[in-house]
């Protein structure tokens, strides 16, 4: 039940006083509490983000310096393969990643609530990647798919001479090869968060499908998911915000190769600020990275949390 | 066996070294009303889940209409179901709710919307068809949850604790009206609580469980009357039924200075046998006043605490220093440390044997 | 406010400054086996000949790992000691923004401007008459390493020039040896082509792009057939599939491949293997087109810190790092060319000499960073690299757009 | 239960006369191999060697010899065990100039690990009870600004918060140097500067900064989903904005505090971008040792080293998820999914 309530709690109404104290004092321990966190996304997030939009006008090498250029960064931005390989790259790990994780990670959670055995087991299975690095994970999977000692070789030594999977040097694939790794270490994590959410279903819900002759499939799609949106929505911010920050693991797997094939945008602006030394080019970058999530993410926030009325 | 229209068979249910059920035997009548009533634990809920289909018997058999429908799934069982927490689906509106499980079984288009609107018309929820259930009263769900049990044109109702979530008030309506419900449909209900006022109210005849047993089987009048046991007679009634443990003694109970001649009890062997016996009395059975005299046996106790109820006022006192309730009119006054005369009509009595605990 | 004081202070580190001897925090990406013990040898002598302390913040994975970390804390206000760059155009920022040490005092002392050789490494550290950074060796990129064991293999002899390695590719891949070794890295990959620029196209058009930004001249014919010559030495390349240099300089070592154009460091990798020059392996510097090597090499750098005691210090150590004992035991290990004409390494094989006599003749070109800056070089890895590895690329795309970022270089 | 069910079946088909009411009776004969079975377990069995094969790689590799590993492939078992890789790496790798392998950073680490960990958790509990209890005009654009904040790359913001530290760090220095004059008087004793950038308070203010958005959305959330009648009767009882959090909400905290340790020690032992920017080479913690390790490159590289020195790495927060897998889902079933 909880789940279909609004999180939304009213503020608690002071009984109405003689004389209302100032606004500023009323909830001032809230206030006061809330420093740091406001602090951090007042001065560190808007204000770093300022920061960076500010200088994305500048032609700051090395250092950050107020030379301003106008657009020049953008317009060069826009017309360097690499960026617009990596936006391309970005969009199709992204969306794959998001629907596979989501799929995959509720179909495991989905499995593991049927009162199976060893649930404890395949969970913790599940699990554990997600508590290893992604230089960890891009080190292990480059190494598993090596093509000479990998796969590829391993199935070749067992007579299969013709065949081929050697995802990390072929251009055409190497984001799948990255896709492979990233799955690998986050769906676990995504799994939790829809186990903990199919937990939270009430048995009745289960039984009521039941003798309305529902089958299994059709209460996960029609009933089950949509009551998880909650979850699914926690799922989507935290599988998104780590798509926009893939970093480590292109680095770490496949330094952005062949050569420009698996580049992202947050590689691009690394390599821009310190790789070419040109802070102006990376921050021009990330602001349109930073643009494109608060075009995506404003608007569902106000709707999530901004909203009063929510069925 | 048409007029069968649940049966059970030897039911057991075990998990693991638990006993839920035990050898379990039902035999429901068509159009019967039937409650399964209990204290939480007792199986009340499993047994009803059983007869849904929704929980597997390790051993025995379910008939339905006289089908055998042990193996089947519980949509194939011609079976409507209430839930305690109604169990909408929240993202539907109440005429998805309804027509969910109808659309799944492909039943035509007009057929459903005719369901549909009977269902709601029923049930007075024709207004909120387009809402959605998070946009209801309490009450509001759980006749959605009936209707959507309604429109699967089913011969058994089964209820589990359906009144349980919402308020007095709105407890005592629904109940009537589940009444008129089944007044007007004259289907099999099987009905699931665990208050006693539901039960009597309802039923045409009340199981009362136990530890996975059916302790008492029958008219809520006869359990109320004539209770198989003492955990029945303690059960059923409120303020509950007062206990005096004593002797039986060649037709005679004796507690201490209180004797009973047993005149014009029933006894279920036919006559009575002398030994240890508890006997059972209704508070709202003990005659106060003038008349206490009348009646064939009397006593005097003191009230130590009077609770005013309107209607009638209950007053506490003691009996061989176990704690005795008697329930009287209203509008006669009773002062706190008054000694009062009380007369018992041995024919509303209830013994039961001290070690069994059987009604003798 | 004095108890929330008292807890900044506990929670913060206070630092005070003590007298005497002072801990040194040396950052550089030097990590690897040879890297490591020549900067060893560098602690070594700041340990033992003074009585500072090197306190090792090394940072693997190159500049691009290393950099953003050093200029975070120059900005951050608290610099390293010391820290690693490649001299050339990199820190001329932070000298304008005043934050690095002016070593003026200590190159005169030292006389650095007489026995720097060549003068262009002392050249590349000063800015506006005032010297900033210490060079420690040089490096250059025009070699091009061969497997005499490959060639034995496919019956031919080593080539002695570009051209002919070029008519040995076939006989090559019929033997089963990938003609070339090419690692997947993007810098790998620019250098090579600028090894092959300078040498097929001369020095006068590789200055003319890469110093006097001709874009001209990167759409002439000259740089044409370089272009055309790299396209080859891709397909030339086709079936090794390793990322780093030193891997790709393993499958010479192994006769794998054939050969690979790699700076100087390459040595180093077949001195761990135990081959030795002209019988085990051959080199060809400027590819046996011309004689030129560049003079690149890394250089450190010392922050201003504002306390005398640290200054006193960091001078004592860029001093020491020049001296020519230090410079012999360094670079004999890190397998580069020390930055002194007066010395003399202790052992020198076959293609050190080359080097060696190429340096004493004066046939030196400024490197890369030197003359390019590190946006520009940035730009060029990455087209290279795409051309590199998009065979539907043509030579005359790539040419093109080589010459529109030259055009944009300032 | 299926045994029992077959049995069943077979004793009312051997004793017919039992009751006139044949047919099917007790459970649904289930066989163990049903197809739905075989599926389940199949395709839980299939993605679990998927999930533990570089698991497998990881360890059977770190047992090999070089030469092994040059010649056999990757999922092969080792013929002769070696455990000298991961001596190497824990003791002996050498990182720059230091040949102490792992070992160092360890304690580093831990050292950034504890009061990181505490420190986030600590704040990112305050206010996701001040934003789900106390809430006041604003506060969820407050709130809605730090979630933005998770989608930011954290390399966008390196420079900005060097800056910030820099900055914060000079602010308080000039109010100790400005205040402490008044309260002490022992001489010089007020020459000391607060420094945030390049020091461990630092990076634990680093780690907490970027670890907020995450973890105030889930104690947001968690605290939500206690009911406000709770609340109110603290209220009424007189208790204010920071008994109700210690004296009732934290006691009920434990399942979200346990998804935030694990969340916040995963992440911070695994960082290696904030401890090597953020800190000096003192206290460099265990990932940059382990990327000096996996990136020096000598002629090949040495594989079984690097992935002991991986597993080394990884000890710590996979002996956390192994403890505390359970509690993970319970908690997250508490905190994460009830938005």
């Amino acid at each position: 039940m909880a789940i279909a309530e609004s999180a939304d709690t009213v503020a608690p109404e002071r009984s109405a006083p003689q004389k209302r104290p100032l606004r500023l004092f009323r909830n001032l321990s809230s206030k006061i509490a809330l420093i740091p966190m406001i602090a951090t996304a007042v001065i560190v997030f808007m204000g770093g983000t300022i920061w960076t939009v500010v200088y994305s006008f500048t032609s700051s090498g090395l250092l950050p310096r107020l030379n301003w250029v106008g657009l020049d960064q953008y317009e060069r931005l826009w017309g360097t393969t690499k960026w617009i390989i990596s936006i391309q790259n970005l969009a199709l790990y992204g969306i794959c990643s998001l629907v596979l994780t989501l799929v995959i990670g509720f179909v495991l959670a989905a499995m593991l609530d049927r009162k199976i055995r060893f649930e404890d087991a395949f969970r913790t299975i599940f699990l554990y990647p997600f508590a290893l690095s992604f230089i960890v994970t891009g080190l292990v999977w480059q190494w598993i798919l090596n093509p000479d000692y990998g796969v590829q070789g391993v199935v070749r030594s067992l007579g299969w001479e013709s065949f081929t999977f050697n995802p990390l040097n072929n251009p055409d694939i190497v984001m799948f090869g990255l896709l492979i790794a990233g799955l690998w270490q986050g769906t676990g994590l995504i799994m939790c968060i829809m186990l903990a959410g199919l937990r939270g279903i009430d048995d009745d819900i289960w039984k009521a499908s039941r003798v309305d002759g529902i089958p299994v499939w059709k209460t996960y799609t029609r009933i089950i998911i949509p009551m998880m949106r909650p979850v699914f929505v926690t799922a989507i911010v935290l599988i998104a915000s780590g798509i926009i920050k893939l970093y480590d693991l292109v680095v770490a797997q496949t330094s952005g190769g062949p050569g420009i094939s698996s580049e992202v945008p947050a590689k691009y602006v690394m390599q821009s600020m310190f790789g070419g030394q040109n802070l102006g080019q990376g921050f021009a970058a990330s602001t349109m990275m930073l643009l494109s999530v608060v075009i995506i993410l404003v608007p569902w926030a106000l709707l999530e949390f901004g909203g009063r009325k929510r069925g | 066996m048409t007029d069968h229209s649940v049966q059970i068979k030897d039911l057991d249910l075990h998990f693991g070294a638990v006993k839920v059920l035990q050898n379990l035997n039902l035999d429901i009548h068509d159009g019967e009303f039937l409650v399964l009533l209990g204290s939480s634990g007792c199986g009340k809920s499993t047994l009803l889940n059983c007869i849904a289909g929704l929980l597997e018997p390790t051993d025995g058999q379910i008939f339905i209409k006289g089908q055998n429908v042990t193996w089947k799934e519980p949509s194939e069982r011609g079976i409507g179901m209430v839930f305690q927490s109604y169990a909408l689906y929240p993202q539907m509106t109440v005429e998805g709710n309804l027509s969910f499980g109808l659309k799944n079984a492909r039943v035509p288009k007009d057929e459903i919307k005719r369901r549909v609107d009977r269902a709601a018309e029923i049930l007075q929820i024709e207004p909120l068809l387009k809402r959605k259930p998070g946009a209801l009263s309490g009450g509001q769900r759980q006749r959605v949850a009936i209707g959507r049990a309604l429109v699967r044109d089913v011969d058994v109702f089964l209820f589990d604790e359906p009144l349980s979530n919402l308020d007095a008030k709105l407890r005592a309506d629904l109940r009537v009206e589940l009444k008129r419900l089944h007044h007007q449909l004259k289907n099999t209900m099987i009905y699931v609580t665990h208050d006693q006022v539901e039960a009597m109210t309802l039923a045409n005849r009340i199981a009362i469980m136990k530890g996975g047993l059916i302790m008492q089987l029958d008219t809520p009048d006869v359990i109320y009357n004539r209770p198989v046991n003492k955990y029945v007679a303690d059960f059923i009634g409120s303020p509950s039924m007062n206990f005096i443990e004593g002797t039986l003694e060649r037709g005679t109970f004796r507690a201490g200075e209180f004797t009973m001649r047993m005149q014009g009890y029933d006894f279920a062997a036919g006559s009575a046998q002398d030994g240890p016996a508890i006997a059972g009395i209704r508070p709202e059975h003990i005659v106060t006043g003038e008349l206490a005299a009348n009646m064939p046996a009397t006593m005097q106790v003191k009230a130590e605490l009077v609770e005013p109820m309107g209607s009638d006022t209950l007053i506490w006192s003691r009996v061989n220093d176990e704690p005795f309730r008697i329930r009287m009119d209203g509008h006669l006054p009773v002062e706190e440390g008054e000694i009062l005369n009380i007369g018992i009509d041995p024919a509303r009595v209830s013994l039961f044997d001290t070690s069994t605990e059987e009604r003798l | 406010m004095k108890l929330t004081t008292k807890l900044l202070a506990a929670t913060a580190i206070v630092s005070a400054t003590s007298a005497g001897a002072v801990d040194l925090e040396v950052m550089h990406w030097w990590t690897s086996g040879g890297e490591a013990a020549a900067v060893q040898e560098f602690a070594t002598a700041v340990n033992e000949n003074t009585e500072h302390n090197w306190i090792d913040g090394a940072i693997a994975g190159g500049g691009d790992v290393a950099r953003p970390v050093m200029v975070s804390r120059i900005i951050g206000g608290d610099p390293p000691a010391a820290f690693q760059f490649n001299h050339g155009l990199q820190a001329q920022e932070l000298i304008e923004a005043g934050l690095i040490l002016d070593l003026t005092d200590v190159a005169e002392e030292q006389g650095w401007e007489d026995i720097v050789n060549p003068p262009s490494l002392l050249d590349a550290c000063t800015y506006e008459g005032r010297v900033y950074c210490a060079p420690v060796n040089i490096h250059s990129w025009q070699w091009m390493w061969l497997s005499n064991a490959a060639f034995e293999e496919a019956g031919l002899e080593v080539p002695e020039t570009w051209t002919e390695f070029v008519e040995d590719a076939p006989a090559l891949r019929e033997a089963g040896i990938v003609p070339l070794a090419m690692g997947g890295q993007a810098w790998q990959q620019n250098g090579s082509f600028g090894v092959m620029a300078v040498a097929l196209a001369g020095l006068d058009n590789l200055l003319a792009v890469n110093r006097d930004k001709d874009a001209s001249v990167v759409r002439g014919e000259a740089y044409g057939q370089v272009f055309q010559a790299y396209a080859d030495a891709r397909e030339m390349a086709e079936g090794l599939d390793v990322q780093d240099w030193n891997q790709a300089t393993n499958a010479v070592i192994t006769g794998e491949a054939a050969a690979q154009i790699m700076g100087d460091w390459a040595q180093g990798e077949f001195a761990v293997a135990g081959m030795t020059a002209g019988e085990d392996y051959s080199c060809l510097p400027g590819l046996g087109e011309i004689a030129i090597l560049d003079t690149g090499g890394d250089a450190f750098y010392f922050p201003v810190t504002g306390d005398p005691e640290i200054e006193a210090a960091q001078k004592e150590m860029a001093a020491l790092m020049l001296s020519p004992e230090v410079q012999v035991a360094f670079n004999s290990v890190k397998g580069s060319l020390p930055i002194r004409g007066d010395v003399d390494l202790t052992t020198v094989n076959d293609c050190t000499q080359k080097g060696l006599d190429l340096l004493a003749n004066g046939d030196t070109m400024p490197s890369g960073n030197q003359l390019l800056s590190p946006d520009t070089t940035n730009q060029l890895n990455d087209l290279m690299t795409e051309f590199w590895n998009t065979p539907s690329m043509t030579a005359e795309d790539a040419q093109e757009r080589y010459a529109q970022i030259i055009e944009q270089a300032s | 239960m299926a045994d029992i069910g077959t049995l069943n079946t077979m004793k009312a088909a051997e004793d017919p006369v039992r009751g006139q009411l044949d047919g099917p009776r007790g459970a649904r004969p289930k066989r163990n191999l049903s197809r739905r079975n075989i599926m389940l377990y199949g395709v839980l069995i299939v993605v679990a060697i998927y999930y533990l094969l570089p698991l497998y790689v990881m360890i059977v590799t770190s047992l090999k010899t070089m030469p092994e590993i040059r010649l056999g492939n990757v999922f092969s078992l080792p013929k002769d065990i070696t455990f000298q890789p991961w001596v190497k790496a824990w003791a002996e790798a050498c990182t720059g100039v230091n040949c102490d392998g792992l070992s160092r950073g360890f304690w580093n680490s831990v050292r950034i690990l504890i009061p990181s960990v505490i420190l986030s958790i600590s704040i990112a509990c305050v206010s996701g009870y001040a934003l789900s209890k106390w809430k006041f005009k604003g506060s969820e654009v407050f709130f809605t600004l730090l979630l933005v904040g998770a989608f930011i790359p954290y390399q966008v913001m390196l420079y900005p918060v060097v800056i910030i530290l820099r900055d914060v760090g000079t602010f308080l220095t000039d109010i100790w140097q400005g205040t402490c004059g008044f309260f002490t008087s022992a001489e010089g004793s007020c020459r000391g500067r607060v420094q945030l950038f390049g020091s461990l308070s630092g990076l634990v203010i680093v780690h907490s900064i970027f670890g907020m958005p995450i973890l105030v959305l889930l104690f947001r959330n968690y605290f939500a989903s206690i009911p406000e009648e709770l609340f109110k009767a603290a209220r009424v009882d007189g208790a204010g904005f920071w008994q109700i959090l210690f004296r009732i909400m934290l006691p009920m905290s434990l399942p979200i505090l346990v998804v935030a340790i694990i969340l916040q020690v995963t992440g911070i032992w695994n960082d290696f971008l904030f401890g090597v920017v953020y800190t000096r080479a003192e206290q460099y913690p265990m990932t940059v040792q382990l990327n000096n390790i996996v990136n020096s490159v000598q002629g090949t590289k040495e594989y079984n080293v690097n992935m002991a020195a991986t597993l080394l790495t990884g000890l710590v927060p996979l002996a956390i998820y192994f403890v505390s897998g359970k509690l993970f889902v319970r908690g997250i079933a508490a905190g994460a999914v009830k938005g």
